[in-house]
């Protein structure tokens, strides 16, 4: 293990953050107050936490239709995403982009996008810009086990390999792509395998485990900074929820439900930072419950503002021309 | 007559079709078992057909559509789904190039019966990547049949039609029509292409639109009538073959013309109506065929920014005021 | 004033802007050293500019387009080069749901400056994968800018403002334009778009072409003009934004209106034209709207075949003589 | 070496007839009665011959924007053949393809594009069918290195794979893509290497050797007709001439094209005929002078042949509805 005591306590504060935003989101969305539909990223804190601990406040990540967990781990104002969701003239798209497009560009996030795969190019192409502005910027994209079987997937990785761009692709394997599950549709079961055909170094990792996906990352950022080329790293995770609003997944076998809900992302990254005497236990509370004012803070925020006026669906087509 | 929804009357079609001639399959993504089809309108049939016969798919809309083309050509009948209009953006090589033009580059060699079912529209906040309607890419795409039924009825005599075809046919469903209810015969029935309906007939003004619309465009004539206004409603069912003679009659006994859809303005279906009225039938015209669409711009997410967007019965009657 | 092709007045405008602003760089396939881009547009620019800023990618459309968009809003302004109009379809997904709608459902945000060139056209017998015209699908895509030069000096102009829109421009080169020669300044100019042209001032009747037809229609205007029939020729020059006013005020004055592309018929950017001026210019209309395209048939190869299918000047003329 | 001396005259035939015929294209195209562009087989013989020898009359072929070499190796009727070239009536799609979309479905042909790599998907789709229908017909895949790069080939391996479906992708791996060499494109230089990835076999074979195209191809043909699922076989090969009409191909190395223009596809295979006493010097001759006398004669048909009459761009949009 190669991380620090300060960098523990990072990661279970983000691990934290994130599946306590979820929580209210989940709370909100059964008071109906955020309309459309949701993917939560319950279970999957892990993988949004270690990620982004392991990037700095330049970096950039491309988040997917399962965004929220992302977004909040790399800074996000609260504030903002929440109202985003629940479509206030607050939130950081004004309301135009909802749960499937959260984005917040000034704390780092390319995109959040309801096309699965679509953002894959699109950190390619920052990372390419990274490199030809010379920004030392590093680009992480996550997606799904289910997103890597769309053509973006293997034409991205071999842009990427050939240029050598900074990009580490976070390949968020939840067993299921909706509710197909991914022994249907990848052969090997491992997306992992398929870097190998680009020349991509790649790697398979505890998803549920944050300190594991962080170092994974670490060592995939250091590779990209010193310009030697793309890594992918495979996290294996599990959906706590159905995937979408009224999904209630009962197409999984009880047991491997049992068996990830077994292993809580929370209790995992609390587990080692107190056993490597980062936190203690009463310490991890008081994180929680600072937390936990933020996020109910944020949710006020984002109740307590306005929709926006209908005509402003008219506005920002364009950016203006200077 | 049973009342069925829209949903369960497509599945109806879908099922007896099945039954009627093995060759027909369909595939796409979450179709099957686990989910029966994002608005689950495939729902059972992997049950009753075999999971190889309702087939899921990875996430691979080009592929999809090509190997239903591959299909098609050797002796299948495929019904593909892309989950949401939207996606088949990732799919128009196939689509456009390759399922529509195949019959004619090859000099007719082989046809390609096939039929590509997805679903438009907004009104379910669910945002720009999941709301579009975007019929008028395929209108514009020589090769290609499109239905665009918008009622239980029509949509299974359609979809049978569609299944029997020896062409591409686009199947373009909405979201918000799939709970409609109609009374609809349990026996088999066709619907051929190109026949438009008339749902309500009118003397002083033709309304022609599609999906929702139509359903908007029929509450609005009632409530007109009430005005002295008499409103003819045309569907189209089929936007190719289009049915240019039901509506031009209609146009020459009316004088006046609005189009509806809930497409965005420029380039949409209701601009090649507009367009191809005006040119067949100027001399009856009393006033300019006015159009009824969402404005130039993505769907947004939030509810206030999304009722603005979609056409509402106001600014149908609206439009209908201006012009009698 | 220098004689140059539109291919060199093309180039000497990416090549200005690429002098002017670093952040200016080409990416394509074959557009590089070994090549130049399939109509040596970009030839001699890797020589110039170095391979990072004229940059061979592999055959990967959707990803071209994506990167684009990935550069654009990180800092850069990527000028993506789709090698035939026809292969945009394996693009369609960054076009459409990535390039233009982020601004708009990221509220503004970030915007997306970025350029992508293509070609489109027959008239070269190569057939239904190389010869489409798909400006009608862009033009009904909000959020999309799109560029139609059909003179080298036009294209000078044009390629610089695009390139320093801050929005996502088409544009979009016909192939048989590259060869056409024109006076062009060697001085820097910008042409702002939503500014249409004038070609040939004329007092009955307005035609309004795009690319080869307008050329096209230039030549008929010339000789119908012996006939005395005063022809007034319009270049949009861009599609979006389209400049509507004026085309209202020739149509104003000539009170009869030509529409002419090499699109096929159905759902053509000339039915827009044609919905739109007869929504706003029905008073002023003396006859219809009359469309000049190409059949709804892909393109075909033999030469017979493809010559019947691209509008030529008997047709122009034809539809010209129905209405005035 | 498992071919028989009857498999090694049919290889001798099938890789000469090619040349013959392309050569002829190449001839007739200096004497411009070919409209448009074209893509020629020439170099590349030996891959058609190879693969198609190890096919049924019932099995299948996708082609590409190169395709005259394998729909002639298929078996087309050359008279047709030809005259689509020159966009004659008489022309296999009665001129509306041509030289890109040049296709015979009745000898097992399922189409030949212009779009690169869109054919894999269709490919793959016909073997779905193939296994559907139980009728033990195997489908081959012909591409190109730069086809290797587009989407629908990560999509459509991975399709073929889950479904165990009777395919073969041949990639004709030609070190080129229009001028850009596969080094700028592919970090591993071998396409081969990506089929792992997806769990399916791949072998790398001298493209320019029809013997061992051929044996690759039984070995893959057996595995898919026995239910096995799909095989890639990688074939290494290079254009004699430029990529398209009126492209000089300055961009290679002299050695590179000395080196494999020292390896041509009909000498090698004649040599190894005679050599195993399949064939005598004199019965190649005779061969020979068959085959270019057929060749010959599609030509004088496709130039005496009328072209379509202008209104026939017509027909033929939509098939007729019984
Ligand atoms: C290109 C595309 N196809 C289909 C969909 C519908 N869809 C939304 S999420 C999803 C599953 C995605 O699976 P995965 O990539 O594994 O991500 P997860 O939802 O498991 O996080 C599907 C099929 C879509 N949004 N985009
Ligand atoms: C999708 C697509 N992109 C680009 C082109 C233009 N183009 C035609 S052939 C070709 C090169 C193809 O290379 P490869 O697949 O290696 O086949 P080869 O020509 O070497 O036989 C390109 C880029 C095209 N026709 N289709
Ligand atoms: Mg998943
Ligand atoms: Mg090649």
């Amino acid at each position: 293990m190669n991380a620090d005591k300060k960098t523990l306590v990072d990661l279970y504060k983000r691990t934290l953050k994130v599946r306590l935003f979820e929580e209210k989101v989940w709370d909100l969305f059964g008071q109906n107050l955020i309309p459309g539909t949701l993917h939560l990223y319950l279970g999957q804190e892990a993988v949004a936490a270690g990620v982004t601990a392991a990037l700095k406040k330049t970096d950039w990540i491309q988040s997917t239709h399962r965004g929220h967990g992302h977004v909040v781990a790399k800074g996000a104002n609260m504030n903002a995403a929440m109202a985003e969701l629940l479509g206030k003239k607050t939130g950081s798209c004004k309301g135009k982009g909802g749960s499937m497009h959260i984005t917040q560009f000034d704390v780092g996030v390319l995109g959040a996008t309801g096309v699965v795969a679509s953002g894959i190019p699109i950190a390619v192409g920052a990372a390419l810009s990274a490199k030809m502005r010379k920004a030392n910027e590093v680009v992480a994209c996550f997606f799904g086990d289910g997103a890597s079987n769309n053509g973006t997937f293997g034409e991205s990785l071999n842009m990427a390999a050939i240029w050598k761009l900074p990009v580490i692709f976070i390949v968020e394997n939840n067993l299921y792509a909706m509710g197909t599950p991914i022994k249907l549709t990848c052969p090997s079961q491992d997306i992992a395998a398929r870097a190998e055909g680009y020349c991509i170094p790649s790697t398979v990792v505890d998803g549920n485990n944050a300190l594991e996906v962080y170092e994974a990352t670490v060592k995939a950022v250091e590779r990209a900074r010193k310009g030697e080329g793309p890594s992918l790293i495979e996290c294996k995770t599990y959906r706590m929820r159905g995937h979408s609003r009224f999904d209630p997944a009962k197409y999984r076998p009880p047991e491997e439900v049992e068996f990830w809900m077994s292993k809580d992302a929370v209790e995992i990254i609390k587990k080692i930072a107190i056993e490597n005497g980062a936190l203690t236990e009463k310490e991890t509370e008081k994180i929680r419950n600072k937390l936990q004012k933020e996020v109910d803070k944020a949710a006020d925020f984002a109740i307590k503002s306005d929709y926006p006026a209908p005509e402003e669906a008219l506005e920002d087509v364009f950016a203006e021309v200077n | 007559m049973p009342e069925m929804t829209y949903r369960e009357a497509l599945k109806q079609g879908l099922r007896e079709e099945m039954q009627r001639d093995e060759r027909v399959f369909l595939m796409g993504e979450d179709i099957g078992l686990n989910w029966g089809g994002a608005f689950k309108v495939t729902k059972g049939l992997a049950e009753e057909f075999g999971v190889e016969r309702v087939r899921d798919t990875p996430i691979s809309e080009n592929t999809i559509v090509g190997a239903a083309v591959g299909a098609a050509i050797t002796g299948l009948r495929p019904v593909a789904e892309i989950m949401f209009g939207d996606l088949i953006t990732l799919a128009m090589d196939q689509v456009c190039n390759q399922a529509a033009k195949m019959h004619y580059m090859f000099g007719g060699q082989r046809s390609v019966p096939m039929v590509i079912r997805t679903v438009f529209g907004g009104g379910k906040n669910i945002a720009s990547h999941h709301s579009q309607s975007l019929e008028a890419w395929f209108m514009h795409t020589p090769g290609l049949k499109i239905a665009v039924p918008a009622f239980a009825y029509d949509v299974k005599g359609l979809i049978k039609t569609a299944i029997r075809d020896p062409n591409p046919v686009m199947f373009f469903e909405h979201k918000l029509v799939y709970d409609k209810k109609e009374e609809v015969p349990e026996e088999e029935y066709l619907i051929p292409f190109g026949e438009a309906k008339i749902r309500r007939e009118g003397a002083d003004v033709t309304v022609w639109g599609t999906f929702i619309m139509v359903h908007k465009s029929l509450e609005v004539a009632e409530e007109l009538a009430k005005e002295g206004i008499s409103v003819e409603v045309i569907d189209p069912r089929t936007l190719a073959p289009l049915d240019k003679k039901t509506l031009i009659e209609s146009v020459k006994k009316t004088g006046r013309l609005v189009v509806v859809s809930e497409e965005t303005k420029t380039g949409a279906v209701t601009a090649e109506i507009a367009a191809m009225v005006q040119e067949e039938a100027f001399d009856w015209l009393d006033a300019p065929v006015k159009r009824v669409n969402a404005p130039d711009t993505p769907v947004p997410f939030s509810p206030p920014l999304e009722n603005f967007f979609i056409p509402d019965k106001e600014r149908i009657a609206r439009a209908i005021r201006e012009i009698v």
